[in-house]
């Protein structure tokens, strides 16, 4: 059993990481943090996790010393708060935007405010086991991908990597509302969100440089906040290289995954979930890829991906990073595979 | 008495009505891309955009 | 034409108002009152009016003097603006709790507050046309009932008016998000209220107060939160006196409301919408109203009720009232018959 | 008034024609037909049209004759009916997919049947004011388009129109549960379906061919089922030619829709409905448009709409055409401005 | 290792018995039997355990011999199953409602046939640890509870078994649309059943006899469609007897569930979650209960209880149930928490 | 020609109005509980309940 603490315990995808670790048999949650909660217990705000533990949140100042930090704290704060809780663990496992991007100038574009760290971005690893696997089982500093750019990324990787499509691509997102995190704004007001189909970003999203750096390609992305509260479906429109074909395109989704535990592809000719949807993944580590390519004989391909944002969005790719870290069986504490209906 | 004249919104170009008694720092809106404009100055009538809260939705 | 202002104009309630005003072929909507929106356009904060007015809120202190005044702003809050703002309109029509009720004590124990004016109190009719048509013709004080209230009102009714059932009476309301107006707390977040169950109120609701008042029954209320953004259904459990049967029931409320213009009797025996049910009834002032006795020959009737909150529960009722008041046909701006499917 | 009468009665597009005729000032309903509901009332179908109507269900054989016929049955069987229905009446409407296009072959291939009459395609014309009010005036066979084709030639028709866009477009619509129709297969069951993100045309979709037809563009079409019982949104990615500005876009949406009823350009800065979006148009027959450019300065442009696809995607806008067609005021029975919240 | 079948797996219940299955530690899914579906894989029907399983369906005339056979198929057609499906398995656990009741009179009224196996009913134990353990301990018929009857049971029992409260009860349920089944008839259409608020059952639902049967209570029983897909939520209204205190019903709840792995009691005073709600339980096998007394010290008691209906309410019950059965730990394979948010 | 009567609808006891050319068999609607009734006698006429299918929602 290794010791963990969690910063930022009290929102969704601190909740998540809770929920993920009290199941996993070799982590113990030894801290939560929560300025808002300090001595509640963690089952208040997370009321799913009754039952299963008895833990209380604590203050930043109340922290000791752990094996593994995860920080689900909002991006501009994290990189003020990593200097002074680094120190506290061995290995830190950030989850909000702030050491994503290797690029200082570019953080500052996306980000409106410069990086306050930018030394410090060189020392972290991407936390998305299938591009970084290697590399994570040595990291003691890792960053873990944003939702909406780990449904792009794992959807155009398989072809990026071979090297089959165009670089343009257009990234088109659609988003359940936990996205947004459990900040009550009239934004996230139940009669305001409910049914929407929003378009809140045009273009510009900050995601756009993630999908640059991991895959190269150059994204314009547009996001759009649908009815669900959890969920992620990114569907990329891209163009194939001359001569490339959808039994070429097929052929490197599978070689790619073959042995992934965590990404399936979903690609079919029958039935109704015939390519990646986020419902049936709520809860589940697994992310969707799929891919439809132009009947007509033009060089359009859609890749399709679908993930649960709190978890292989965040928390479970996490976790999953963790247990790569540890050299740990991949899947342990993420077992399970999401529901039907639902 | 106001009298009324119009100026270009910064953000869109649509022609934006004034009063003549507008002070500086008031805000209008635009009445097509309904941006928040700041009066920067008044005689003539200068708008700039006025800053706006981030929104920060999905993630 | 006649010269209307709405005070509170920038909720959900004052947006309804507005909707069905600007349709009324004989109200000018002359003033919007918004204390944070002044100078800015109405079809900001309610954009399904965009491209039917120009018009823009104004403050309090703008206001000149009208033919009529709604007030749809928040209880306790109400009660304090009234005496500056009733010299500016011959007619005031409140939606809010605060001039609901007749007997002051009672507000003070149902509303946690001391009545600021109970001597106006008497001086209000209610604004409910089924229960008060006669009075509210020459009224120019006029308090709408609650939106659950006017349901379980205008299901009870027939009942008590004939003298079929017991006093004791469990009033079940179950509602959408927008019956806790445009405010953005924890519990209208998007991501906790969706596709809750929440009985938020198991005891002790205000509105019981209203419909003792109106029925002479004595109520128990409970009141679930489910997924929904307009819609209220109240389903009250009732006991048929002795000897009482189904069918006196049924003539019961034929009689009642063969000449009501927005009450309809929905108690079939096919079909999927046997029983009132709101979703049919969004953006309609219809409130349906049904009963189901119990096959097995018991005592047990339920009387059940279905509005829009928004609507029949509020802006409609209240417009309709206007109509009874000024001696107009009552249908007049609310003829909308609500969707299917939807 | 003038007589109508409604095959496909039953049908959510012939329940919608019927809500709108039986509100409309010069229009009597004489007849609606449905094969499986003769001798039934409407409001069983419909619940919504209750007490508005006492109107029964006739079989196509009790059909006489009528000013104007609406057609709202399924394509292909539409070609079969319409040469023996059509002499029951002055006008005709079609609300299917049978005479939309001009050109057989092109129906042969979208359709995948050989058109029956395609003798009788060159008489229809476009049931679209927007486009063609002039020849609606005179004309007494009429095809409404597709609801997602409207959504997408009002979105493009003040880019193509102006000349301001390069051919190939991407249209991404999202669509809600009633636009399939009232048949209850696997894919519509609420279990499946409810928070589904269904990619169900990944290319070749049918409306494609009208919206070519219509805008002379290239169009590549996907088509994705979200959560909502009405409402077709259309994200459509175009690339402005060269030195084309964003407020060149503004100026030809304004002018293209100045004086248009039914049309509102909405792309604004601030708020929280910036783009068109369909749930604050339940009912209405409103179709928003909007725009958005890439702020980097490429020549990449967002053309967005959004309608109520039973509405101005379907019945209202047919009922618009007769009011065209009928010289009457195009407003006539469709002014429902739609709600919010909702 | 144990090897299992499961007959009726096409369904929704069957796909959750078979996610459970596949996921439980000591238990091999030996055969899967659909009609519909002989030779194809479970995961089309069931695309949750996509990359979990290789299992295809097989035909009732394909099963051999197993450890233990789990029924997944409608009432009055397993009746006619069990027969020649038991003598194939050690242990049989159905969850239909054909072997719930021990009175064939009573099943003849509730399920509108004559029961064609009476001589069976007394074989069966009742599939309900927190009600039968030890009798579970040694069964091979095991019958479990229906989803709705199984949260009220769990709301009364500690009420019941305490002699706090008079016999008459007040059952409300709600629920989420699966729990009709895989059923896609007109009354399951999304675009009918989403947002409904649909009183399906009015009084002398057949849940109301398992309740009596295990409460020895008086339940009346009403049921309402609410949107949700997965979730049951039971509203008991129940009158305490003479003297009995709120403080004598949260210590006969404490008492009553102390020990049990899936009963929590939730009763709050605080916080968004206060009293049982569905929706924090999806995939979950935790039943929530709780209680809410009359502040007005009336002898009202409200008695709650929410359960997601394929999981506590059945396939997760089934498995807890066989958990007892072999000695197993009885959280084994169940261990999922639920989500929050969701 | 037709002439029209009434009858009691045996589920709600609203009076059904009844074609006098109706015959054995056809089904009718009662115009308030909506049910559908079967013409089971024509001289008078007397209606029955129609059977059902079984509604089965909810588990
Ligand atoms: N939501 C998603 O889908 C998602 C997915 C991937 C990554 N992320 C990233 O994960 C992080 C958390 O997101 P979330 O959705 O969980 O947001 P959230 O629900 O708003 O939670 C953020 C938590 O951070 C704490 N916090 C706020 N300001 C802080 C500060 N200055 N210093 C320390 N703690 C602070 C708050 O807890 P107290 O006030 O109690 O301390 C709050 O509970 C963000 O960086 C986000 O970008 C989110
Ligand atoms: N929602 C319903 O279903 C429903 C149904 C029937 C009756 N009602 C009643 O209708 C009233 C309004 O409800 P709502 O749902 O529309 O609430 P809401 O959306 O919160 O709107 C209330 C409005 O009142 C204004 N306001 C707030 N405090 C005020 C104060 N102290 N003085 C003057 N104005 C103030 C606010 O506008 P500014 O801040 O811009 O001034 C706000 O827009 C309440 O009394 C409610 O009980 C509601
Ligand atoms: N749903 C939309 O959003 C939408 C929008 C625009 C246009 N449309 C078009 O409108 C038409 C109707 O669509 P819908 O959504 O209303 O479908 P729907 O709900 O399935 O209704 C179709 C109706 O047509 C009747 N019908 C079926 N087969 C027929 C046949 N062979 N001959 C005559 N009548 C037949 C049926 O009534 P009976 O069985 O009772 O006779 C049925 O009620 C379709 O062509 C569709 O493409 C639909
Ligand atoms: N849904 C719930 O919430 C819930 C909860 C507790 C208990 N239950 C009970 O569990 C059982 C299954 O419910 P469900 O919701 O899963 O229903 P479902 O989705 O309709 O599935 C029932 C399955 O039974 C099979 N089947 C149908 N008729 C059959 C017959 N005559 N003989 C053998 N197999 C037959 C069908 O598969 P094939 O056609 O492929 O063979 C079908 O997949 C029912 O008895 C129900 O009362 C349901
Ligand atoms: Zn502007
Ligand atoms: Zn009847």
């Amino acid at each position: 059993m290794i010791r963990a603490a969690v910063v930022g315990a009290a929102g969704y995808i601190g909740g998540e990481v809770l929920r993920l670790l009290l199941g996993h048999p070799k982590v113990e949650v030894a801290a939560a943090v929560s300025s808002r909660y300090p001595g509640k217990r963690v089952d208040g705000p997370h009321p799913n996790l009754r039952g299963t533990t008895d833990l209380a949140f604590c203050t930043e100042e109340q922290l000791d010393s752990y094996d593994v930090l995860f920080l689900a704290t909002p991006h501009r704060a994290t990189m003020k708060l990593l200097p002074r809780l680094a120190p506290k663990a061995k290995t830190v496992i950030d989850l909000s935007g702030d050491f994503r991007l290797r690029d200082a100038e570019e953080f500052a574009r996306r980000y409106g405010a410069e990086h306050t760290r930018p030394d410090l971005l060189g020392e972290f690893t991407t936390g998305l086991p299938e591009l970084a696997r290697e590399q994570l089982a040595g990291a003691d500093r890792i960053a873990a991908p944003g939702c909406m750019a780990t449904a792009a990324i794992l959807a155009l990787t398989p072809l990026t990597d071979a090297g089959l499509i165009e670089p343009d691509v257009d990234v088109d997102a659609r988003t359940g509302s936990s996205g947004s995190g459990a900040t009550a704004g009239e934004a996230n007001l139940h009669a305001e969100r409910s049914g929407s189909m929003r378009l809140f970003a045009t273009s510009g999203h900050r995601h756009e440089a993630e999908i640059a750096q991991a895959c190269g390609v150059r994204p314009v992305m547009t996001a759009t906040g649908v009815e669900a509260v959890r969920g992620v479906q990114t569907v990329c429109r891209t163009t194939l290289r001359e001569g490339v074909t959808e039994a070429d395109v097929r052929a490197a989704y599978r070689r790619r995954y073959a042995d992934e535990p965590f990404v399936r592809v979903v690609a079919q000719r029958r039935g109704l979930y015939r390519l990646p949807e986020p419902k049936i993944l709520l809860g589940s580590n697994f992310c969707d890829v799929g891919f439809a390519a132009d009947g007509s004989g033009s060089r359009r391909l859609l890749a399709i991906a679908a993930l649960d944002n709190l978890v292989k969005g965040g928390a479970g790719n996490a976790v999953q990073s963790l247990n790569v870290r540890m050299g740990w069986p991949e899947r342990l504490g993420l077992e399970f595979p999401g529901l039907h209906p639902v | 008495m106001t009298t009324a004249a119009t100026t270009a919104c910064p953000e869109c170009t649509t022609p934006v009505s004034t009063e003549s008694d507008l002070r500086l720092s008031e805000l209008v809106e635009c009445p097509d891309c309904r941006s928040e404009l700041e009066v920067v100055a008044t005689e003539p009538v200068v708008l700039a955009l006025a800053p706006e809260p981030e929104e920060d939705w999905g993630e």
